[in-house]
């Protein structure tokens, strides 16, 4: 990206728009990214912004930041360092100087570059660029506030609504940058603010002034085009981790023609999922607010005995708060979806920033030997495919599922080809049948070990369960020991029946590999951009990633042992590895870690492959 | 019965483990005879407790029942309500279990006003775990956990049910069997949160604390049951009543100081207001006569039944009816 | 001030970190504020809260703070207030907080009465979040995750708080900066479980919730201050009063249908019996004018004075004054 | 033990009281040990109760147990099989014929065989001798219920506490039988029933009837005696693992100079502990009876915060709930005690039974990385001793301490040489010192890591404290991610000092051994009896138990590596062979598990181990 040239044709681009958290970035983002796929590019995108709805003004912890990646072929991470930052304030520049490419394009909006502000930020001086060696990038420099206000000067708009626009200027000259028309941003912003026509007005009129301001100082900066990707053909839309989760979960209870009944509590970052399911009330779906995650899980129990599809949603301290329940739901054997969207521990640590660190708690959280289903989506979009897999597998199973997401696919975002329901595999709940005088609730299927489910509501079938221990062959309770044993080992051995009817672990790149790189969860867009650019340079290394944690698939051990070294990456302090090294105790793992509260870089991922290649 | 079913329909097979003398064995029997009178099918009856010796209820229910966990039973019947406002619900709890480590679920099971019918076991004390106090022990109260006496003020279930914006509230005493069948009776025909008190007896931890006013020599006089329409007139002889005083009630001798059954209150249970509920609620010995029957009973829209008529209406303007439409709403865009 | 303390010493040096206009700034400069007049040394004063906006408070107190879990603020400040009585323990909710996830140990905080100041900021949303609704959201309250509007019954905490056994609940508004240091100062005063509600406004996802009576405009027609021993007088021009009628009060105009300031009941807000602060919490606009100020202090013993009380009784008589005499207590026996 | 003989030496006996719930046996058993305890007896029991307060009468599932092991050297267990078996009915019999030596005596109330109790107790025929094939065994029947009321005939007692000494008649029975005087019983039956002169001394007359029956029947039985055991010289006293602890937390706090203060919910079996310290008012302890765990919990973190020894106790379901809060005392760096009494899981599970399946839930049942100090005691009075290293390091490290216990240890009891509090270890709070002005909560010993307390009250050192991430620098709320790494980093590693301050793991058995057995918490007693039997008969097996399991002791790895085979026993699935597979992977452990709510017998644990031996 030379600073001279003037249309610039790329296969991939990333751009981050900053600012405060009053300036609406979070919006300009997506409405880019949405564009950006209508017409045709594959998008990645990440939004990052602060735990406080309004962080002090003009501070570098008010900064609120979203990063869009957009190419021409599947991208699968929101980028490392973007090419275009768009800073609203200096806090905004200040934030983000790492976070860029060398030579990349700043947009700032100089008239926010005020003395306040400056010191604000930390800069001593007021040439921001010099302080911070910004001498050799594209430095757009724009009146933004100051042309916003003319813009609408004649609408009698009163300021703070007039203020509010300028982050539509900001996007203007950003889709100029890229070449872009205003047509489907305009009909997004009619849609936002479809009830407020006089604001979708405003809107629009600043997009266009912004859009021309480009046009106008056109000479002085690089402009960029970025051809369609080539997806499969199909219907698309933007999905993001949560919406994600929310529609499987739809897809299977319709599968499976049950009710879908979600109990939870709101908590960043899972609340779109109560969110998106509240507003379900079309596809019959029952939503319960409970008063805390107790209550959450306990509903959605409490339907699932009732015979619904019970789920409930929530984040790491709720996760904790729920460990007695799913216990319950181990010895009730009930079909329970709880979903997990990780985010910056210990205690309420890092409330808004992504994580991997809930593993151990998901697999071992809870007294006894309560063994649950644990599985995690990869990417935004196949956050539905999982969502989908662990109601079939909560339903077909009779046990709790625990689904684990992060803050990173919950807020992330992607093109998702609208699948057919008529597609996916049949969800068949495993209704009691036949006669009842024999029947008790713990009479299971032989081959899955799967109990049978007799919904309130069913003649002759009335039974009890709870939460003591029961009598392998009666159902009653038993507090024989010989019969505890059995049925401690007869509920792990359920869930490892699990493993007969998930996929096996796929691995990519070369067959003849020395070194194994192992992921799980939301890291998978980073490790494969970082492994298949490896590849490509002819670094040779295999990836396996993890979805199904436990059971592990059944070619797991076939799959480790086949690499002289094997390197497991999360984003915690190594409870994958930890699990992994307990099961197969005499492979030799590696380990990288990362606990920031951010995704890995593909830059950093190469570099620690790398090395552990040459070791 | 008529309706062809008698209290064994309601009975499981399975032995009853309280100890021989509890007060629980009563309102089990109570409550099957109640159900059988009611004469609803078995498979629509489910029951839902927490843990206590009281919780164990389901087990000896030929219904649908979950014996759950410590304090989660208004929740857990929560969601079977609202997944399934056509099945009968009702939740057994001790006053631990409701009032301890279940308290906010009682309240908000409450506030929301879900049509279950709650059953308290109050016998002021942790049975299961063996003797320690609760929070409706008399404030005093030597147990294992107050070597010393408790310092704690005790709730009175009632008054918060109705601080909790209860609408259904009533008090029955486990020996008094005829009284038991008529609150469980009314709860069960009341649409919306019913809570029901029972006084309950611990033969080994607490025994005899409730006596003062469930022994037979003084019941009647010291207690008053509350009949909608009625006068609040109570004793053996029927020679007490309940009259208005400020915003207070007070307990007059009738023929005694120029009061007479004019004078006294007549029980109006469907009031919305409160005030006077709070009141009886709060009516204790020896001060006044505790109050006993169906104290407050009112008719408001049920949680269950209005998340079902925001879904029909929804229903009725919708064009998403399968997931296959909703995939295809809003914005999507084609490759080809 | 006459103690040498002023507002700023009880401010922090952290940033304050709500949005520009949140109601939240104005309470904590009354508290900071309250707290200079009352002159009680910063290291004395322990402020407890969970987790919301209004949880970041103690943050920005210059006194020792504990910023806790969701819900928990209650039960962790009755461990300060039990394990050191010597000092003035704040407890910050808002109405999330404190009623939904928090409601159990909010309202066993109360039954105990322990002397702890809840101030509680309700604002009917979940904030912190982004705009949900909360247990207290009126009912049909349009919000993130009720798109519909809700269907809830909400709390009334001042109803909540009284049926759990509370004995002192005041009322305040974020804007009314003298009637605030006025509830605050008096729930200080009082000895044990004070809760403070003020109707808060969070400018961003549930603006003007309050407004109809909080605005300058109607405020003095739509709410009523009591003061203790004052007669229940409002309205601009001082024309409307409360009087009773039956078990419940009413709204005259003064001077019409021959009501005079003499029928208008006198605020007494030391009265033990509840009906009357029920009565007085409850009432909501349009019907009535909404109650602020202090509605309801009565005293009684605290928790943690009674359990030092009972310790100091054991204290006079035990021959057991350390470990060393504790395991030579009892049945021991002798081997040598 | 010949069916002929008629005083018999013992250096060992096991004996074991059974009957319905109602029968008291609990009772019995408790004074026949303090009694045998006074004698100079070395003493291990184990009780053994149904869940229900009383279940049904007369059945299987109504069986109350009390096990008693005396003898005249140190015994480290109850036993597995009984000497002698008292079955007050029929179900008491047939529950205990597994449980009982081949020609062991057996004392049986005659007057409760009646046909009712032999249907309900599951026998068909009414000679449940021949029945259950025990003719060899020295059966001494005798009318127990009808000789208590001859005896009691003149009292003017009711029926019912007639019949509730009937104990007291086999209690009588039993003390003959081991040719004890009665004069310690009665001396505990007077503090017993003090209040109740009437009962004290109608309990009294029927424990020497009892007596002076076996007097009368001699002839018929073999009788015992067993010399007093060589213990240490001191003063002893009866502790059982729920006292130890309690008093173990006493001794800390006084030692620290800090008051205790203990926040909890009842819950079997830990509910003595609350009731124990409600009891010490005398010494200053607060018990805070809260309204659930979580609040149990809360109340002792604030307790701490503002400078107390902030404990708190409870069982599996407890700990469950727990678990968010105890993440905060992570964060917020604070000393606090949680005592956890396992019992057998998941669940409710099996609430009056033993088993150690809590490990796993105790070391990662948080949301983030969370880490804690876990450890276990592993006899009933060795819980002092735990209770009081759990507490000085949770003061000098500021840092939540998991102390695990067990029903087993909890409810079984030992002699105890009582302690001198002069003798014990200092404890020292790291109060903050010095100047105020660059004080801030988060600044720490370099040594330790631990960071300074300002309790509330110390004028100057005001400082707010809470559960988001820290700046390591200025302990304000920080978001940074390089700094967010390095707390989680230095959390992890303060725990991992702790390491520095305990004792080295000690192995028992001969050095040249090549199998190690190891155990950990509430087992040791068993393993020890086994492994000490086995090593007296030659077969050489090494034995470290471990009371520290996070941190492990500095040496584990050394010890591990010494030995050929190593073999993990637990009443479990395998939780601490997995946290040793994750720490020392190329280790190749072995696991023997047994998941039944009961303790292991030593006759197991030897013939695993000699299958291992010789592997
Ligand atoms: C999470 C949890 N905490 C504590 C317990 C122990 N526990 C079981 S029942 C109970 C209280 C019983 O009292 P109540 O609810 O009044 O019932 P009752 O036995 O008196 O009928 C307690 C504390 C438990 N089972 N689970
Ligand atoms: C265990 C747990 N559950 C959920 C949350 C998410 N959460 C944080 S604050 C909050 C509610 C905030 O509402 P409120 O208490 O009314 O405070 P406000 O922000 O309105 O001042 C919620 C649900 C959490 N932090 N922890
Ligand atoms: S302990 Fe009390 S409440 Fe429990 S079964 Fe026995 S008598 Fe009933
Ligand atoms: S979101 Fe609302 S309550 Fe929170 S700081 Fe902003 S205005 Fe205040
Ligand atoms: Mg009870
Ligand atoms: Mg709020």
């Amino acid at each position: 990206m030379e600073k001279s040239s003037r249309v610039i044709e790329l296969k991939e681009v990333v751009i981050r728009f900053s600012g405060d958290s009053g300036d609406g970035m979070q919006l300009t983002g997506t409405l880019f990214s949405d564009s950006s796929a209508l017409t045709g590019n594959d998008i990645s995108t990440f939004p990052d912004y602060p735990a406080e709805i309004r962080a002090p003004q003009g501070t570098i912890g008010g900064v609120s930041g979203f990063q869009v990646h957009l190419g021409n072929s599947e991208v699968y991470t929101p980028g490392d360092l973007a090419d275009v930052l768009v800073a609203m304030n200096p806090a905004a520049l200040k934030a983000n100087i790492n976070h860029i490419r060398p030579g990349a394009t700043i947009i700032m909006d100089v008239d926010a570059f005020d003395e306040k502000n400056l010191r604000k930020a930390g800069y001593v001086g007021d040439d921001p660029v010099t302080e911070d060696s910004l001498q050799d990038f594209n430095i757009l420099k724009a009146p933004i506030s100051t042309l916003t206000k003319a813009s609408l000067e004649d609408m009698g708009l009163d300021k703070k609504t007039v203020l509010r626009t300028k982050n539509m200027f900001a996007l203007g000259l950003v889709l100029w940058l890229f070449n872009r028309n205003l047509d489907n941003v305009n009909t997004l912003i009619e849609k936002k603010f479809g009830k407020k026509p006089e604001i979708a007005k405003a809107n629009k009129k600043v997009l266009r002034d912004g859009y021309n301001y480009g046009v106008t100082i056109q000479a002085l900066t690089p402009s960029y085009i970025i051809q369609s990707a080539d997806l499969e053909p199909g219907v698309y839309r933007n999905m993001n981790g949560n919406q994600a989760i929310a529609w499987g979960m739809i897809a299977a209870a319709e599968k499976a023609g049950l009710k879908l009944f979600l109990g939870t509590y709101p908590i960043t970052p899972a609340s779109e999922i109560l969110q998106e399911l509240s507003a379900r009330k079309d596809l019959g779906v029952k939503v319960f607010q409970a008063e805390d995650e107790i209550a959450g899980i306990c509903t959605a129990l409490g339907a699932s005995f009732s015979g619904s599809l019970g789920a409930t949603s929530t984040s790491g301290p709720g996760l904790a708060l729920m460990s007695e329940a799913i216990g319950l739901a181990v010895m009730g054997e009930l079909p329970l979806v709880i979903i997990n969207v990780q985010r910056g521990g210990p205690s309420t640590g890092l409330p808004t920033k992504t994580e991997q660190s809930d593993l151990m708690q998901a697999l071992y959280g809870r007294n006894g030997e309560s063994p649950a289903v644990v599985m995690a989506g990869s990417t935004p979009s196949n956050c539905f495919d999982y969502a989908y897999w662990a109601s079939k597998i909560a339903v077909e199973f009779m046990t709790p599922v625990v689904l684990l997401s992060d803050s990173f696919l919950a807020n992330g975002s992607q093109p998702w080809k609208v699948p057919k329901l008529a597609d996916w595999p049949a969800i068949e709940p495993p209704y009691a049948v036949g006669a009842a005088q024999d029947w008790h609730p713990y009479i299971r299927k032989d081959a899955t070990l799967t109990r049978y489910w007799a919904v309130p509501g069913t003649p002759e079938f009335m039974h009890r369960i709870g939460g003591l221990e029961k009598d392998y062959n009666t159902g009653d309770v038993s507090y024989d020991p010989k019969n505890h044993h059995r049925m401690v080992e007869l509920r792990e051995q359920k869930v490892q029946n699990v493993a007969e009817v998930i996929p096996e672990l796929h691995v990519y790149g070369p067959r003849n590999a020395e070194v194994l790189v192992i992921g799980w969860g939301g890291t998978f867009g980073h490790i494969y951009t970082a492994i298949d650019e490896m590849n490509l340079t002819g670094d040779s290394i295999a990836y396996a990633h993890f979805n199904f944690i436990k059971p592990l698939p059944k070619n797991t051990e076939k799959v480790l042992r086949r690499y002289k070294k094997v390197l497991v990456c999360e984003l915690n302090m190594g409870q994958f590895v930890s699990y992994l090294r307990m099961t197969y105790p005499d492979i030799p793992f590696q380990q990288f870690n990362k606990v920031q509260g951010l995704p890995f870089t593909t830059s950093e991922l190469k570099e620690r492959f790398l090395k552990l290649k040459n070791d | 019965m008529a309706n062809g079913y008698n209290f064994k329909d309601f009975k499981s097979n399975q032995n009853v483990r309280w100890c021989p003398g509890c007060g629980d064995h009563a309102i089990l029997r109570m409550l099957q005879s109640t159900l059988a009178d009611i004469g609803r099918p078995q498979e629509e009856v489910v029951v839902v407790s927490g843990i206590g010796c009281s919780s164990r209820l389901p087990y000896y229910m030929n219904t649908y029942g979950f014996h759950t966990i410590h304090g989660r039973a208004p929740a857990i019947a929560s969601g079977v309500k609202t997944a399934r406002p056509d099945l009968m619900v009702w939740q057994i709890s001790g006053d631990g279990d409701a009032l301890a480590i279940g308290g906010n679920h009682f309240i908000h099971a409450i506030r929301r006003n879900i049509d279950i019918n709650i059953i308290l076991f109050n016998n002021q004390i942790y049975g299961l775990t063996k003797g320690q106090y609760s929070p409706t022990s008399r404030k005093g109260t030597v147990s294992k956990s107050s070597p010393f006496g408790t310092v704690e003020v005790p709730f009175r279930p009632g008054e918060l049910a109705l601080g909790a914006r209860g609408q259904f509230f009533a008090r029955t005493i486990d020996t008094d069997l005829e009284l038991s069948k008529e609150v469980f009776k009314a709860a069960a025909d009341h649409k919306g949160t019913s809570v029901i008190e029972v006084l309950q007896n611990c033969v080994i931890y607490n025994d005899k604390t409730h006596i003062a006013i469930t022994d037979k020599e003084h019941k009647e006089d010291r207690t008053l049951h509350l009949e909608h329409g009625k006068k609040m007139i109570f004793g053996k002889n029927r020679d007490k009543g309940l009259i208005r005083v400020g915003f207070d009630v007070k307990v007059v001798d009738l023929g005694k100081g120029g009061f007479t059954e004019r004078d006294v209150l007549v029980h109006n249970a469907h009031e919305k207001d409160t005030s006077l509920h709070i009141d009886l609620v709060n009516m204790e010995y020896p001060e006044f006569p505790v109050a006993m029957g169906v104290i407050r009973s009112v008719q408001e829209p049920t949680y269950d039944e209005n998340v079902q008529l925001q879904m029909d209406a929804v229903h009725q303007t919708t064009g998403i009816k399968s997931f296959d439409d909703l995939v295809h709403s809003g914005n999507t865009w084609a490759v080809d």
